[in-house]
């Protein structure tokens, strides 16, 4: 398919219905995660590039039936090798005898309190915080990495003059689409509390601090698509967010800092308190409000400079427009 | 009582079925985006309207209800509003609609306040 | 009755998947991806039911709203995409019509 | 400032109703979440009669009432026609005046022709509707007025 808008469309698509395959296989956290960041945030950003690059493919010289071949060789080869594997499910799997087992014991059958080392009804937010929290770090700290490598490359430079055009576009904006305007006016503060609400439920049910910070920029992009650009920048300051990626990744790494300094491991949240369990609730509150706030800035950050820089774009191209008018009614006089 | 309630989700349920198959069927089978916008409209509002009611009536405990019904407010708060975004983008855009011949004096009548939007009759839509 | 209603609603989806598919302007398939989240809801909330674990409601809630956000930025941004037909999907357009009517 | 305590209470009975915990622990974070909503809330100046529609509160569910009923009788008729198939729609694209004042007063107008199966608000000009209905009976039902005439009385 050419027209790539179309292809966003349909992975739209792939990406709700591997949400639901997800569902089906009982993998709830999995499933929501696919569903704010596969089906939303990635198609959003998908499509903000297209309106950058443009919608149709260029006709390509190379022929795609090798690279079929090989995908599909590759496919057969990898159903083949599932042949091998146990049975779904099955307990004698090696996912099932390694350490998956002992965290299950220490989490969920361990409802014990003595047993109980975690103390979050939630495995998935136990395993993923407490015994994987070094992993969990290392992947807030990509998403800080994409954050500054949007900033890098794509950091928009933004001239004075432009803002007062950009706000008499935004004003016009507004009456044509009153009945967005005022939907979204009511719906934003719900989608913010949710955006909180599964942050700080990710202990019970499903969700947390990568759900959560997606929904909550969400909220904000939607703010500004409707609003504006200008207006949106007037509300979330530029700089502040910013600061709060790099403070979201700062604050999981303290965690890890304080245990430290208490006489245990790296992010060993027993030391955060007298009492193991609590201890390791508040490090795993904490830290999981570290990830919301790292993943929400990242995710403003990114559209908003993929969104300003397509303003930009816009904003030079009317001003040559302008020009090139100009010089072709004063070519006329001459 | 039990019975009861489980014989009324189960009749909305099927309903829901029914209700959201012909929404499918509809898209597939109506001619042009804006009448297939019709279908889809009858698949957001009445069929998961049932569905919704039929899971209500079964759930186990209270915030289960609850968390249905605000299931339910959302996506009838929130289809007409993009529904009538499509629609508006589309027009903007320069869709044209696919409009009826069958009923010329009808058509005739409306087309002396709305000839600037309306296309000719019966040609088939354009695309975009 | 709750996996006759899943079975209607997985039809209804390859029906959408179908109508995404052949298109055949932008906005039918737009269309398709609006009803195929709002079924996807559904048929997360009838899950939940399926397998006896109400607390998949979140994720249906989710949907709800990522499905309006993404509806939204299409149209937002669609002034920034050509709208240009290929002539190709103009003649399966009008053969459909005829066809049709 | 009573939009202000509408929309915190309406906050509240969202976070409530949809938690299912009710430790000391997840309250105070959701006092706190309140606060911050309502802060940013009022940051990005959403905070309004339009959004926070406390005039309406007692005379939106009459309303509501009557509206569910149109959509149930809506959607027969659209399901009827899904089945008989093309030759029986007659699709129509007009514009309906609306003769709401306020700008709350039109979108729930135009929501409802859109939340209605059959008709669908294509776009809003000044006091003017665009809509696109399947069968032109639909138009004929919008023209005389009932709907408009009820959301009217919303108003005041």
């Amino acid at each position: 398919m050419k027209d790539l808008l179309a292809v966003a469309m349909l992975s739209g698509i792939y990406g709700l219905l591997s949400a639901s395959f997800f569902v089906t296989m009982d993998a709830v956290d999995v499933a929501f995660t696919e569903a704010s960041v596969g089906a939303g945030i990635s198609t959003l950003l998908m499509l903000t590039t297209i309106a950058i690059v443009g919608r149709f493919e260029r006709s390509q010289r190379h022929k795609p039936s090798l690279a079929l071949a090989v995908t599909f060789f590759t496919g057969v080869l990898l159903i083949y090798g599932t042949l091998d594997m146990p049975y779904f499910g099955s307990p004698n799997a090696p996912a099932n005898q390694h350490v998956a087992p002992q965290y299950l014991n220490d989490t969920v059958l361990g409802q014990d309190k003595s047993v109980n080392q975690v103390g979050v009804p939630n495995v998935v937010t136990a395993v993923l915080a407490s015994y994987r929290g070094f992993d969990t770090f290392g992947e807030v700290a990509v998403i800080f990495t994409a954050g500054i490598g949007v900033l890098a490359l794509l950091a928009v430079v933004r001239r004075p003059e432009e803002d007062a055009k950009i706000a008499a576009i935004n004003e016009s904006m507004h009456q044509k689409n009153l009945i967005l305007r005022i939907v979204i006016k009511v719906l934003i503060p719900f989608i913010l509390l949710f955006a909180l609400y599964v942050q700080f439920h990710g202990d019970y049910g499903p969700g947390g601090g990568f759900q959560a910070g997606v929904i909550f920029a969400a909220a904000f992009i939607l703010y500004a698509m409707l609003f504006g650009l200008s207006t949106a920048r007037r509300v979330i300051n530029q700089t502040l967010i910013q600061i709060l990626a790099a403070i979201g990744v700062l604050i999981y790494g303290s965690v890890g800092l304080v245990s430290i300094l208490n006489g245990r491991n790296f992010l060993d949240y027993n030391a955060l308190s007298s009492d193991s369990i609590a201890g390791q609730h508040l490090g795993i509150l904490v830290i999981e409000l570290g990830v919301g706030i790292t993943v929400t800035s990242v995710m403003v950050i990114i559209f908003f400079n993929f969104a300003g820089r397509l303003e930009n774009r816009e904003a030079n191209e009317s001003v040559t427009r302008n020009i090139s008018s100009d010089g072709h009614v004063t070519k006329e006089k001459l | 009582m039990d019975t009861a309630l489980s014989i009324g989700s189960a009749i909305c349920l099927l309903l829901g079925s029914f209700l959201c198959l012909t929404g499918g069927i509809g898209i597939l089978r109506f001619p042009d985006f804006y009448t297939r916008m019709h279908a889809v409209s009858v698949s957001e509002t009445s069929a998961a309207g049932m569905i919704l009611i039929g899971l209500m009536l079964q759930s186990p405990d209270g915030i289960v209800v609850i968390k249905l019904v605000m299931i339910l407010l959302m996506v009838l708060f929130i289809s007409p509003a993009s529904s009538h975004a499509l629609a508006q983008s589309a027009m903007r855009h320069g869709l044209k609609p696919w409009l009826s011949t069958t009923v010329p004096a009808i058509k005739n009548k409306h087309n002396e306040t709305a000839s600037d939007i309306t296309s000719d009759k019966g040609v088939p839509p354009s695309n975009l | 009755m709750l996996i006759a209603a899943t079975i209607a609603i997985i039809i209804v989806m390859i029906l959408a998947i179908i109508r995404g598919v052949i298109g055949p302007t932008l906005y039918d398939r737009i269309l398709a991806v609006n009803m195929f989240s709002t079924k996807t809801v559904l048929l997360i909330a009838l899950l939940g039911f399926v397998m006896g674990r109400p607390d998949f409601l979140d994720i249906a809630m989710v949907y709800a709203l990522i499905n309006f956000v993404s509806v939204i930025a299409v149209l937002h941004f669609s002034n920034d995409f050509e709208f240009r037909s290929s002539a190709h999907s103009d003649a399966k357009e009008s053969k459909s019509m005829e066809e049709d009517s | 400032m009573i939009h202000t305590l509408y929309l915190s209470l309406t906050l509240a009975a969202f976070w409530l109703l949809n938690s299912g915990h009710y430790s000391p622990l997840i309250l105070s974070l959701g006092a706190i979440s309140i606060a911050f909503v309502v802060y940013l809330a009022h940051k990005m100046d959403v905070v309004d009669h339009e959004a926070q529609p406390v005039h309406l509160t007692l005379k939106l569910p009459g309303y509501y009432f009557w509206l569910t009923q149109q959509i149930i009788l809506a959607n027969i008729s659209v399901v009827k026609h899904i089945w008989l198939g093309n030759k029986t729609i007659t699709p129509t694209m007009t514009t309906v005046k609306s003769s709401q004042k306020t700008d709350m007063g039109k979108v729930i107008y135009a929501n409802s022709i859109t939340l209605t199966p059959g008709t669908i608000a294509v776009d809003l000009i000044g006091d003017q509707i665009i809509v696109h209905s399947l069968l032109s009976e639909n138009i004929e039902a919008l023209k005389a007025g009932e709907m408009d005439r009820r959301v009217r009385q919303l108003e005041h």
